[in-house]
C-alpha cells in the first residue's frame, strides 16, 4: 500500500473510533469541549505515531530475531506505558494548563486501545518503520477527527434539550453511532478505485 | 379584571413575518408533491403504499414523542415531511417494514433523541434512509421498472447509476460518457425519448445520445421521489419565490459537484479530463431531491451564508467522491450526513462579520 | 467482603456505569459466543492481576507503577492468548485484535490501580470477580442485543448434533444488519447507558 | 431604486403600513380631565418631584427637576391640582413614580399668539441651558437628554450633523407628517443645533418611500443660508437607527460600544429639532408631541399632538374607538414598541405612536423551536448571531453570550421579526443584559 | 542513583518472572497451535480435493491472483488437477480461496477461506450451496462474474453482493485459465 | 525451547530495566512539584460542582483553600461535616453552625386563586417575565411560576404540581442557593431544614388589597399571632414571619389562620413527587 493509502486508510476507512472501536474511552470521556478534545487529539496522534515505530523495531529487531513473537503483548506495552508516561512528564513541564485538561485521560493513553491496537496492525499488516510510522500517525488523525467532530456537536448539544436519562454519555453514544453511520461512506472500494 | 379588554403583553417585536416553522414545512412538503404523484404514477400502487407507511410510521413516531415528552408538535409539518421524504428515497418495490423502521429511526433516534425538532444535527430523513439501506442492502436496491419501460423487458430493474456502477467495473474500452454506455448496453428507453432527442439534436445541432429526455422527466427506475428532475425543480422555483430555500447550498453543491464531474468524470469512459457529462449526472440519482430538498434542511445545515457555502462545496465533493470512487452508485445521502456531522464545526468557524468592529479588534475579542 | 463482589455487576458495572473497557465490549459483541469468550478472559486477567497487585503492593517503586502493573497484566493476557489460540481457535480468531486489547482494556488497570493496590488479597479477588462477571453481564446483555437484531441468531457453543446457532424465524432472514456494524454497537450502548440512568435515578427516587 | 444609499449588513422589510396616516394631518388632541405624568420619561436617573398632593400647577410649570447629569426636566402638560402620586408601570415595564393632574383653572399658551424670540444673540452655553430647561430629551425613541448629546466633548469634533427622518418603524408617521407641514421651523431647529455643535457638513437621511417629505425638506433648504444635504435612502428596517444611519449616510462605522461622537457625527431625530425650535424660539417646554395612532384594530387612525400624560384610552377614543378587539395595544412602533395592559397608561415623551393590532397583523403562530433557519443571522443589522445568543442565554450561559456580542445587540427586533418559529429573541437578549447586569452588580 | 537502580531491577525482576512464566506457558501451547493450524488447513484440503490425492505444494511468484497450488493426483499418480491457493478482491478487502480445478479449467470444488465481508451478504460465500454456483463451469462455459450471467433465482440470492460474487468469479477464472495454460504446456 | 525461554527472559528483562531506570531518571529530571493537598481537600468536597463555594466547581475550590487560603465553610452542600474534615487536612481549626438550611417557595398562588393582569406570552423564565410588568400576577411578590429555580437547581430538588406550583424537595435540597439567587421575586427562601411549617406567602401589601387579588395571601390578620402565644409568629410588613427559633407548637395557629396560608413543610415532598419537569420546554403557546 502506498503512504497515501495508509492515511486515507486509518483516517477514514478503517478510522479507528467509528468503525474499529479503538479508544473509545477518551473518545467519550474528552470530547465534552473542543479544546481539550483537541489537545487529546494530538497527544494521542503523536503518541500513536511513537508507538507504532517504537513498536515496529521491537518486532523485528529482538522479537523475530529471536523467535519469540508470542511476547508482542508484553514488550508493546511495556514500551508504550513508558513512552506515554514520558509523554506525560513532558506535557507536564511544557504546558500545565493541557496537563490539567486532559486530567486523568493522560494517563488513560496508556490503557488507550488504539495505542496498542495501531502496534499490533501494523505489525500484523506487515509495514516496515515508515509505513508504520504513517500508519501510526494517520490513525492518530483519525482520532482526532472524531473527536473534533464530536466535540463540537457536543457542545451544539449542550444547548438541545436531550431527554433526561440520555443526556451525557448515552446521547454521546448515540451521536457517535450516528457518525458512523456516516462514515460507512468510506470502504475499502473507494481506497481501490482511487488509488488502484 | 373580566370587564375590561384582556390584552396580550408581550415582548418587541409585536408584529412577525408570514413565514412560520409550520407553514414552511407544509409548502416544502407541498411543493415535494407532484414528484411523489408521478412517481406513484410511474410505479404503481406498491409505491403510494410505501409512502403512506413511511408517513404514518413517522407521523404516530412523532405523536409517541409527542406523549412522552409532553409537546405539541405534531403540526408544525416537520414529522409530515420527514416521512414523506424517506418514502421518496425508498424503491417502490421495498417491504413495508423497510420505510416504516427508517421513519422510526428517523422520528425517534435521529431527531427526539436530540430535543425533537431544532435539536438533530443530522437529517432525519437521510438517516433513516441510511440505517435501512445498510441493513437491508439488497431489498433498498431492488428497483421496480417504471411503467413505460415494462414492455422493453430488456434488464432487471436497474438504475441507470446503479446499472453504469456495475457495468463500469471491468471496462476498459472508450465511449463518449455514461448515456452512450448505457445505450450500448441496452439499457431501456422510451420512445418519445428519442424522439425528444432527435428533435433537439436536429434543431440544436448537437449531438446527444438518447436517455436525457427519460433522465430528465423521470422516466427511469429509481426512488420513488426522485426519479423526476423536472418536477422537482419545478418545486423548487416555488421555494426560491417564497425564499424558503436559499441559492447557497443548492448552487455550491452542484456547482462543486458538476466541476467535479467535468473535470474528471471521463476518466471511466477512456476520454481525457475536462470532458465530463455533468448533464447526465445532474439528473440521474437523488443529486436534484438532495441538493434542493436535504441538504437545505435548515436544521442540519450551517447558518451563514459562508458556512452553507463550505457545506455545499463539502457535500458535492463527497458526492462526487462516493458516486465515482465508492461502492454505491448514488452518494447523496451519504454525502450529505458526513457533511452533517460537521456543521457544528463549520458553524463555530463561519461567523460573521459583526458591525463596528474591525478585524484586530476582532480577534482580540476571540 | 459481599460487598465489594456484588457492587460491580449493578452499582459499579464497569460498562454501564463507570464506562470503561468499551472498546472490546462494542468490538466482540456481534455474538454472544464472542462476549462470553471474552467475558471469561478478562475475568481470569483481572483475577490474575488483582491478587498480584495487591500481592506485590509494597514490593513496586511508586515511579514504575503502571509499567509494573502493566507488565503483571500482559502476562496473564499472553497467557489467555495463547491458551485460546490452542484450544478454541475459532473463537481467537473471532475476537482478533480485542484479545491482546485485554492488556489495556481500561477495567484491568482501573482496577488495580483504585483498588488493588490499596486493599487485601483477599477484597481484591472479590473485586475482580464483581467486576469481571458485571463486565461480562453488561457484555451479554449487548452481544444478546446486537446479534438478535443484527443477524437474527443467537450463537452459542455447539454441544453435541446442536450446531450452537439458534435462528429466530423472521429476523434471521432479513436482519436489521446495522446492528452489526460499528453504528448499531454505538446506538445500543447508548441506549442501553440511559436506560441504566434512568433505572438507577428511578431506584434513587 | 438603484444607487440609493443604505446600511450594508442584515435588516428586513417589514410591512409598511404608513398608508392609514400619511395623508392625516397632525391636528391638536383633545384634552382630558386627568392626566398622569411620570417622573421617569428618559433615559438616566428620575426626575425628583418637585410638588405634593393638593399643589396647584400651571401650564409649563416645572414640577420635575433633573436629578443628575444623565436626567431631564419635567414640566406640567396643564394647569390643574396635583391629585395623587402613585407609583405606574409605564410601557416599557418599568415602574415609575407619577404626578396625577386634575385639569383646572386656565392656559396660559394654549390657543393664544406666542411671541418669538430672536435667539441669535444667545451663546453656545445659553442655548444649551434653554434646552435642558425645557426638558428636551430625544424623541426618536432613546430619549436621551438633548442638551447631554450636544455638549461635544472636549478634544472632540463633530464633522457630521446628521437628522434623522428615517422613520423606519411600519406604521408610525408622526416625523413623516412634521417635515411635510413643519419643514422651516425644523430648519430653523436645525440651525440653531448646528450653532452649539459646529459640524462641517450637516445631511438629513429620509427613506424613499416619503418623497413628498424629501421635496419638502429640499424645498425648505433653498431657502436657507446653510447647505443642508437632503439623503433619500432605500427602505430597509432599521435604517432609523443611528449606527445604520450614519453607515448609510457617511458610509462610517460606529465601533461596537462606542457613541457616534467617537467617529465625528451627531444624530438628531426630526422630532427633536422642532422641539429645540419651539423650546428656543417659542420658549415652550417638551409638553407635547406628535403621536400617530393607527394600526387594524383603530377606526379612524390619526396623527395627533397629544400632552404629555395624556391616557391613552383618551387618544384612541378620541380616533373613533377600537374597531374590532385588538389583540395587543402597542405603545411605539411595532417594531420596538411595548405592549400595555392598561389603556389609562400614560403618553411620555418617548411615545411615537399607538397601535392597535389585530391578530392578522401580530402574526403569531404556532411557536416551535429554533430550526436553525439562520433568517435571523442574516437579518442582525449587528451582524450578531440571534439565535446562538438566545441558546446560550435561555441555559444560563451569559459570559458566554457577552463574548459573542450580547452587549452590541440593540433590539431593533428584525431577527424576532424574521423569526419563522416565533422564537422570543429579543426578550431572550433583555433577559441576557439583565442578568449580566445583575452579576456585575454582585461582583 | 542508587535509588534509581533500585527502581530499575525491581521492574527487570517483575519482568523477568513474567517473561519466565510467559516462556514456560508457551512452551505447552506453541505445539497445540501448529497442530491445530495444520488440521485446519488439512480439513479444507480434503474438502476441495473432490477424493484425489494432494501433492506437494508449488508456490506461483509474480501472479496477483493465483499464489500457488497443490497438484491433485488420481490414484495412479496422473496429475488431474490442481488446487488452488487464491487471492481474490472482495468488497471488504482480501479473500483468500482455495479451488480443486481439473487441468481442463474445470472448477472442481471451491472453499472461502479468510475474508472480511458483511456478514450476510458476502459472507454468504462461506456457505458451501453460495458455491455451486460456480462449480463446473470455465471449461466449456466461463466462470460467472456477473449477475446478468445467472439464473433469476441465483441472481436475487446474490443482490447486494455482487461485488463479493464478482471477486470470487474473477479468482476462479484467473485459476481456470492458469489450469488450462499449465495443462497445455 | 530452553534457549527460547532464555532469550524471553534476557529480552523482557533488560527491556523492564532499561525503561524502569529511565523512567525514574526522567521523573527525577522532570519532577514538577505539585501541592498534593489539593487533591486531598478535592476527594473530601461533595463534587457537586454547584458552585455555591464561588469558585469554578469542586476543584476550583480546592485549589483556591491551598493556595489562596480561601475560608473552609463555603461548602454548603458539604455542610459542617466537611468543613471539619478539610480544615483537619489544612491543620486549620473551624467553627460551623450546623443547622442546616433549605429552600422554600413561599407562596401558593395559582391561576384560580390569584388575579392576573393580562395574557403573558413569552419567555418560560421568571427573570424574563420580570421585564414585562414585573410578571403577569397583579400580586408583585408572588411565585411567576416560570421556572428559573428548576433550571439552575444542580440537584433537581425543584417541582411543580399539577397547578403549576413549585416545590422544593427540601431532602434532595444541598443548600447551594442557587434558586434563591435567581428567584426574581425573592419568594424563594431559606428555612431551617427541620422547620414543620412556613408561611406560604410573600405578599407586602396591605390585607385589604392582598385579600383582593389573592385567596391564599396572608392577610395581616395577625391571628397567628395571637393563637402561637409564644412568639412563634411575628406580622410585619403585612406579613406573617415564623420565628424558627421558637420551639412551640403551631399547630393552633396553623388551623386558625383564615387565609390557609400556613402550611406544612411534609406535604412538599408529596406534592412534588407527581410532576417532575423533565425537559423544559419553551415552546408551542
Ligand atoms: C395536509 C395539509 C395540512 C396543512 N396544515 C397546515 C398548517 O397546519 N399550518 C399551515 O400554516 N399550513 C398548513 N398547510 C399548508 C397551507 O395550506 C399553505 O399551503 C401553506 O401554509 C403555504 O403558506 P403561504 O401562505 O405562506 O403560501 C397544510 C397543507 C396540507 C396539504
Ligand atoms: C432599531 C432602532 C430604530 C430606530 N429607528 C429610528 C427612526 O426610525 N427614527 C428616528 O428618528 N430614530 C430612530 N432610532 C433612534 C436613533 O438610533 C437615535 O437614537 C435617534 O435618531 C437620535 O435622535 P434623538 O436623540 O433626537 O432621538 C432608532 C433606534 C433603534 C435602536
Ligand atoms: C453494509 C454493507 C455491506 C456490504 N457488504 C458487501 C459484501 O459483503 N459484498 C458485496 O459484494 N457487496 C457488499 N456491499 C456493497 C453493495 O451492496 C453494492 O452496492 C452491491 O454489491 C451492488 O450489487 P447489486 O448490483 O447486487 O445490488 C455492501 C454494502 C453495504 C452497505
Ligand atoms: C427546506 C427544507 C428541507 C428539509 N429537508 C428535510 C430532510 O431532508 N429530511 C428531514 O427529515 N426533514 C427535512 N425537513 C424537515 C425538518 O427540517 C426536519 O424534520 C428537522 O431536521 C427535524 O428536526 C426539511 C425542511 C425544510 C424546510
Ligand atoms: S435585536 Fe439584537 S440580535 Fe436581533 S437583529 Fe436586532 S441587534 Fe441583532
Ligand atoms: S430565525 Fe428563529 S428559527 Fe431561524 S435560526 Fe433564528 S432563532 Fe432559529
Ligand atoms: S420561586 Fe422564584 S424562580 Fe422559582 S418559579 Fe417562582 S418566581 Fe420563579
Ligand atoms: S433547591 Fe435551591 S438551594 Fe436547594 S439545591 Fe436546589 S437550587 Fe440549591
Ligand atoms: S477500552 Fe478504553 S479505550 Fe478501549
Amino acid at each position: 500500500m502506498t503512504y497515501i493509502g495508509i492515511i486515507i486508510t486509518f483516517v477514514f476507512i478503517n478510522n479507528f473510533i467509528l468503525t474499529q472501536f479503538l479508544g473509545l474511552c477518551p473518545f467519550i470521556g474528552v470530547s465534552k469541549n473542543i479544546e481539550s478534545a483537541v489537545g487529546m487529539g494530538f497527544a494521542v496522534t503523536f503518541v500513536m505515531a511513537l508507538a507504532s515505530l517504537t513498536t515496529w523495531a521491537i518486532q523485528n529487531f529482538i522479537l523475530v530475531p529471536l523467535n519469540i513473537e508470542f511476547l508482542q503483548t508484553i514488550t508493546f506495552i511495556l514500551v508504550i506505558a513508558s513512552l506515554v508516561q514520558f509523554v506525560e512528564l513532558v506535557i507536564q513541564n511544557i504546558s500545565p494548563a493541557l496537563y490539567k485538561a486532559l486530567g486523568i485521560y493522560l494517563p488513560l493513553i496508556t490503557t488507550n486501545c488504539a495505542v496498542l491496537g495501531i502496534a499490533i496492525i501494523s505489525v500484523q499488516s506487515k509495514f516496515n518503520a515508515l509505513e508504520s510510522f504513517v500508519a501510526g500517525f494517520a490513525a492518530g488523525l483519525g482520532f482526532l477527527l472524531a473527536i473534533l467532530l464530536m466535540s463540537a456537536i457536543r457542545t451544539k448539544l449542550d444547548n438541545e434539550w436531550i431527554p433526561k436519562p440520555f443526556r451525557g454519555i448515552p446521547i454521546a453514544f448515540i451521536t457517535g453511532g450516528l457518525m458512523a453511520l456516516a462514515f460507512m461512506a468510506f470502504d475499502k472500494a473507494l481506497l481501490t478505485n482511487l488509488i488502484g | 379584571m373580566s370587564d375590561k379588554l384582556s390584552l396580550l403583553v408581550e415582548s418587541s417585536p409585536q408584529i412577525h413575518n408570514s413565514d412560520s416553522t409550520a407553514s414552511i414545512m407544509w409548502t416544502v412538503t407541498i411543493c415535494l408533491l407532484p414528484a411523489g404523484l408521478w412517481g406513484i404514477w410511474i410505479f404503481g400502487s406498491r409505491a403510494l403504499f410505501v409512502l403512506v407507511a413511511s408517513i404514518a410510521a413517522s407521523v404516530l413516531s412523532e405523536a409517541l414523542m409527542n406523549y412522552m415528552a409532553k409537546r405539541k408538535t405534531l403540526m408544525d409539518g416537520s414529522a409530515f415531511l420527514t416521512g414523506l421524504l424517506i418514502g421518496y428515497n425508498m424503491p417502490a418495490a421495498v417491504p413495508f417494514y423497510v420505510p416504516v423502521v427508517a421513519s422510526i429511526f428517523a422520528i425517534v433516534v435521529v431527531k427526539w433523541m436530540f430535543g425533537g425538532l431544532g435539536g438533530n444535527f443530522m437529517n432525519p430523513a437521510l438517516a433513516g434512509r441510511v440505517f435501512v439501506f445498510f441493513s437491508w442492502t439488497s431489498q433498498m436496491t431492488t428497483w421496480t421498472m417504471p411503467r413505460m419501460l415494462k414492455a422493453a423487458d430488456t434488464v432487471s430493474g436497474a438504475t441507470p447509476l446503479g446499472f453504469l456502477k456495475t457495468g463500469l467495473i471491468d471496462f476498459n474500452g472508450s465511449v463518449s460518457g455514461p448515456a452512450q454506455f448505457l445505450a450500448q448496453q441496452g439499457y431501456p428507453q422510451t420512445a418519445v425519448d428519442g424522439r425528444v432527442i432527435d428533435w433537439i439534436n436536429s434543431t440544436f445541432h448537437t449531438h446527444l445520445s438518447g436517455g436525457y429526455y427519460d433522465l430528465f422527466m423521470g422516466n427511469i427506475p429509481g426512488s420513488i421521489g426522485e426519479v423526476s428532475a423536472f418536477l422537482l425543480l419545478l418545486g423548487t422555483v416555488y421555494l426560491f419565490y417564497k425564499k424558503i430555500i436559499t441559492w447557497e447550498i443548492p448552487v455550491s453543491y452542484l456547482a462543486s459537484f458538476g466541476l467535479l464531474v467535468w473535470i474528471f468524470g471521463g476518466r471511466r469512459y477512456g476520454l481525457s479530463f475536462f470532458s465530463g457529462d455533468i448533464l447526465f449526472h445532474l439528473f440521474s440519482g437523488g443529486i436534484i431531491l438532495g441538493a434542493f430538498y436535504m441538504a437545505t434542511d435548515m436544521v442540519t445545515s450551517p447558518l451563514t451564508r459562508k458556512g452553507m457555502i463550505i457545506f455545499g462545496v463539502g457535500v458535492g465533493f463527497l458526492t462526487f467522491l462516493i458516486r465515482f470512487y465508492g461502492s454505491f452508485p448514488e452518494g447523496v445521502s451519504l454525502a450529505i450526513i458526513l457533511m452533517n456531522i460537521s456543521v457544528p464545526l463549520i458553524d463555530k468557524y463561519s461567523k460573521t462579520k459583526r458591525f463596528g468592529i474591525t478585524e484586530e479588534k476582532g480577534k482580540n475579542n476571540e | 467482603m459481599l460487598k465489594e463482589f456484588t457492587k460491580g455487576i449493578f452499582k459499579e458495572n464497569p460498562i454501564f456505569i463507570i464506562v470503561l473497557g468499551l472498546c472490546p465490549a462494542l468490538g466482540v459483541s456481534t455474538k454472544v459466543i464472542n462476549a462470553i469468550g471474552m467475558g471469561a478472559g478478562v475475568i481470569f486477567v483481572l483475577l490474575g492481576s488483582n491478587i498480584f497487585v495487591s500481592l506485590l503492593k509494597n514490593f513496586i517503586p511508586e515511579k514504575v507503577r503502571i509499567p509494573s502493573y502493566i507488565v503483571i497484566i500482559a502476562s496473564f493476557v499472553t497467557i489467555v492468548q495463547m491458551t485460546m489460540e490452542a484450544f478454541a481457535p475459532a473463537l481467537y480468531k473471532s475476537l482478533g485484535v480485542f484479545v491482546p486489547l485485554i492488556v489495556v482494556n481500561c477495567i484491568i488497570l482501573g482496577r488495580a490501580e483504585a483498588f488493588a493496590n490499596k486493599n487485601t488479597v483477599m477484597s481484591s479477588i472479590m473485586d475482580a470477580l464483581g467486576m469481571g462477571i458485571g463486565f461480562t453481564l453488561a457484555l451479554l446483555l449487548i452481544a444478546f442485543i446486537r446479534e438478535f437484531l443484527g443477524a437474527g441468531t443467537i450463537t452459542l457453543f455447539p454441544v453435541g448434533s446442536f450446531s450452537g446457532v439458534i435462528r429466530i424465524p423472521v429476523l434471521a432472514d432479513n436482519p436489521v444488519r446495522v446492528f452489526g456494524l460499528a453504528a448499531g454497537a454505538l446506538l445500543v450502548i447508548g441506549f442501553l447507558k440511559a436506560f441504566f440512568n434512568w433505572y438507577s435515578e428511578r431506584r434513587a427516587g | 431604486m438603484k444607487g440609493l444609499k443604505t446600511f450594508s449588513i442584515g435588516g428586513v422589510h417589514p410591512p409598511g403600513r404608513k398608508y392609514l396616516t400619511d395623508r392625516k394631518e397632525i391636528i391638536n388632541a383633545v384634552i382630558p380631565g386627568t392626566f398622569v405624568v411620570p417622573m421617569s420619561q428618559h433615559l438616566g436617573s428620575p426626575s425628583e418631584c418637585l410638588v405634593s398632593v393638593g399643589d396647584k400647577v400651571s401650564e409649563g410649570m416645572l414640577i420635575g427637576k433633573s436629578s443628575g447629569f444623565i436626567s431631564s426636566n419635567i414640566h406640567s402638560p396643564v394647569p390643574g391640582t396635583v391629585k395623587e402620586i402613585k407609583d405606574i408601570y409605564l410601557p416599557n415595564g418599568m415602574l415609575s413614580k407619577a404626578v396625577v393632574i386634575e385639569l383646572e383653572g386656565e392656559f396660559d399658551r394654549l390657543g393664544k399668539e406666542q411671541d418669538t424670540e430672536d435667539w441669535k444673540s444667545l451663546s453656545k452655553e445659553d442655548l444649551l441651558g434653554i434646552i435642558a430647561e425645557s426638558g428636551i430629551v430625544g424623541l426618536g425613541g432613546a430619549t436621551f437628554p438633548a442638551n447631554v448629546k450636544f455638549m461635544v466633548p472636549k478634544g472632540k469634533k463633530a464633522e457630521f450633523l446628521v437628522i434623522n427622518g428615517v422613520e423606519c418603524e411600519p406604521y408610525l408617521t408622526a416625523d413623516h407628517r412634521l417635515m411635510l407641514e413643519r419643514a422651516d421651523m425644523i430648519l430653523e431647529g436645525i440651525r440653531i443645533i448646528s450653532t452649539i455643535v459646529e459640524p462641517e457638513r450637516i445631511a438629513i437621511g429620509i427613506e424613499i418611500n416619503k418623497p413628498d417629505a424629501i421635496e419638502a425638506m429640499e424645498k425648505a433648504a433653498e431657502k436657507v443660508s446653510f447647505p443642508l444635504e437632503v439623503v433619500p435612502l432605500k427602505v430597509k428596517y432599521p435604517q432609523g437607527d443611528e449606527k445604520q444611519l450614519l453607515k448609510a449616510v457617511t458610509g462610517r462605522e460606529v465601533p461596537s460600544g462606542a457613541l457616534p461622537i467617537e467617529i465625528g457625527c451627531v444624530v438628531s431625530n426630526v422630532g427633536t429639532v422642532h422641539a429645540v425650535y419651539e423650546a428656543v424660539v417659542l420658549k415652550k417646554p417638551l409638553i407635547e408631541r406628535v403621536i400617530t395612532v393607527t394600526g387594524g384594530g383603530i377606526k379612524e387612525p390619526k396623527n395627533l399632538k397629544a400632552r404629555i400624560g395624556t391616557p391613552i384610552s383618551s387618544l384612541v377614543e378620541e380616533c373613533g374607538g377600537f374597531s374590532e378587539v385588538p389583540e395587543k395595544v402597542v405603545v411605539g412602533g411595532p417594531m420596538m414598541g411595548f405592549t400595555i395592559y392598561d389603556l389609562d397608561t400614560p403618553v411620555t415623551k418617548g411615545t411615537s405612536g399607538i397601535l392597535a393590532l389585530t391578530s392578522k397583523e401580530v402574526k403569531n403562530t404556532l411557536r416551535t423551536s429554533c430550526i436553525s433557519c439562520g433568517r435571523c443571522v442574516n437579518a442582525c443589522p449587528m451582524g450578531l448571531n440571534p439565535t446562538t445568543l438566545f441558546k446560550y442565554i435561555d441555559h444560563g450561559e451569559y459570559d458566554e453570550a457577552e463574548q459573542i456580542g450580547l452587549l452590541d445587540c440593540k433590539e431593533c427586533g428584525s431577527c424576532g421579526f424574521i423569526c419563522p418559529a416565533r422564537i422570543p429573541l429579543i426578550q431572550g437578549m433583555r433577559l441576557g443584559k439583565k442578568m449580566l447586569r445583575k452579576k456585575k452588580v454582585k461582583a | 542513583m542508587n535509588d534509581i537502580l533500585k527502581i530499575g531491577s525491581k521492574l527487570a525482576l517483575i519482568c523477568a518472572v513474567a517473561a519466565i512464566s510467559l516462556g514456560l506457558v508457551n512452551a505447552v501451547t506453541e505445539p497445540k497451535i501448529n497442530q491445530m493450524r495444520e488440521q485446519k488447513l488439512m480439513n479444507a484440503l480434503k474438502k476441495v480435493a473432490v477424493g484425489m490425492e494432494v501433492g506437494k505444494y508449488k508456490e506461483v511468484p509474480d501472479n496477483p491472483v493465483v499464489k500457488g497450488y497443490y497438484p491433485l493426483n488420481d490414484n495412479s499418480g496422473t496429475q488431474k488437477g490442481y488446487i488452488f491457493n487464491l487471492v481474490g478482491i472482495g468488497y471488504g478487502g482480501d479473500l483468500n480461496i482455495i479451488a480443486g480445478v481439473s487441468t481442463k479449467g474445470k472448477i472442481l470444488s471451491v472453499v472461502m477461506m479468510n475474508n472480511q465481508e458483511t456478514p450476510g451478504l458476502g459472507k454468504e460465500a462461506e456457505n458451501p450451496e453460495y458455491m455451486k454456483k460456480y462449480i463446473g463451469t470455465g471449461e466449456d462455459s466461463p466462470v460467472p462474474v456477473r449477475k446478468s450471467q445467472l439464473s433469476q433465482e441465483d441472481a436475487d440470492a446474490i443482490t447486494g453482493a455482487s461485488i463479493t460474487f464478482m471477486g470470487i468469479g474473477k479468482a476462479l477464472e484467473a485459476a481456470s485459465d492458469f489450469a488450462k495454460k499449465e495443462g497445455a504446456e | 525451547m530452553l534457549l527460547k525461554i532464555l532469550f524471553s527472559f534476557l529480552s523482557v528483562t533488560l527491556l523492564g530495566g532499561l525503561l524502569g531506570v529511565g523512567l525514574a531518571v526522567a521523573a527525577k529530571l522532570l519532577a514538577v512539584k505539585k501541592d498534593e493537598r489539593i487533591g486531598d481537600v478535592e476527594s473530601i468536597l461533595p463534587g457537586a460542582n454547584c458552585g455555591a463555594c464561588g469558585y469554578p466547581g469542586c476543584s476550583g475550590y480546592a485549589e483556591a483553600i491551598v493556595n489562596e487560603g480561601a475560608s473552609l465553610t463555603l461548602c454548603s452542600p458539604g455542610g459542617a461535616e466537611v468543613a471539619e474534615k478539610v480544615a483537619e487536612i489544612m491543620g486549620q481549626s473551624v467553627e460551623v453552625s450546623d443547622v442546616k438550611m433549605v429552600a422554600q417557595v413561599h407562596c401558593r398562588g395559582t391561576r384560580d386563586t390569584s388575579k392576573y393582569t393580562f395574557d403573558y406570552n413569552g419567555l418560560a423564565d421568571c427573570n424574563a417575565m420580570m421585564i414585562l410588568y414585573s410578571g403577569d400576577k397583579e400580586c408583585k411578590y408572588g411565585c411567576l411560576q416560570g421556572g428559573s429555580c428548576i433550571a439552575v437547581c444542580p440537584v433537581d430538588a425543584i417541582g411543580r404540581d399539577e397547578e403549576n406550583r413549585i416545590w422544593v424537595d427540601k431532602d434532595k435540597c444541598i443548600s447551594c442557593g442557587k434558586c434563591i439567587d435567581v428567584c426574581p421575586t425573592h419568594v424563594m427562601k431559606w428555612v431551617p431544614y427541620d422547620a414543620d411549617y412556613i408561611v406560604a406567602c410573600n405578599s407586602k401589601d396591605k390585607g385589604a388589597k392582598t385579600r383582593k387579588y389573592c385567596t391564599v395571601g396572608c392577610i395581616a390578620c395577625k391571628i397567628c399571632e395571637k393563637k402561637s402565644g409564644d412568639g412563634g409568629f411575628v406580622v410585619e410588613d403585612f406579613l406573617a414571619h415564623i420565628d424558627y427559633d421558637m420551639k412551640g407548637d403551631r399547630t393552633a395557629a396553623v388551623e386558625s389562620c383564615p387565609a390557609k396560608c400556613i402550611i406544612s413543610t411534609k406535604t412538599a415532598k408529596a406534592e412534588i413527587d407527581e410532576v417532575k419537569e423533565t425537559v423544559k420546554v419553551n415552546d408551542e403557546n
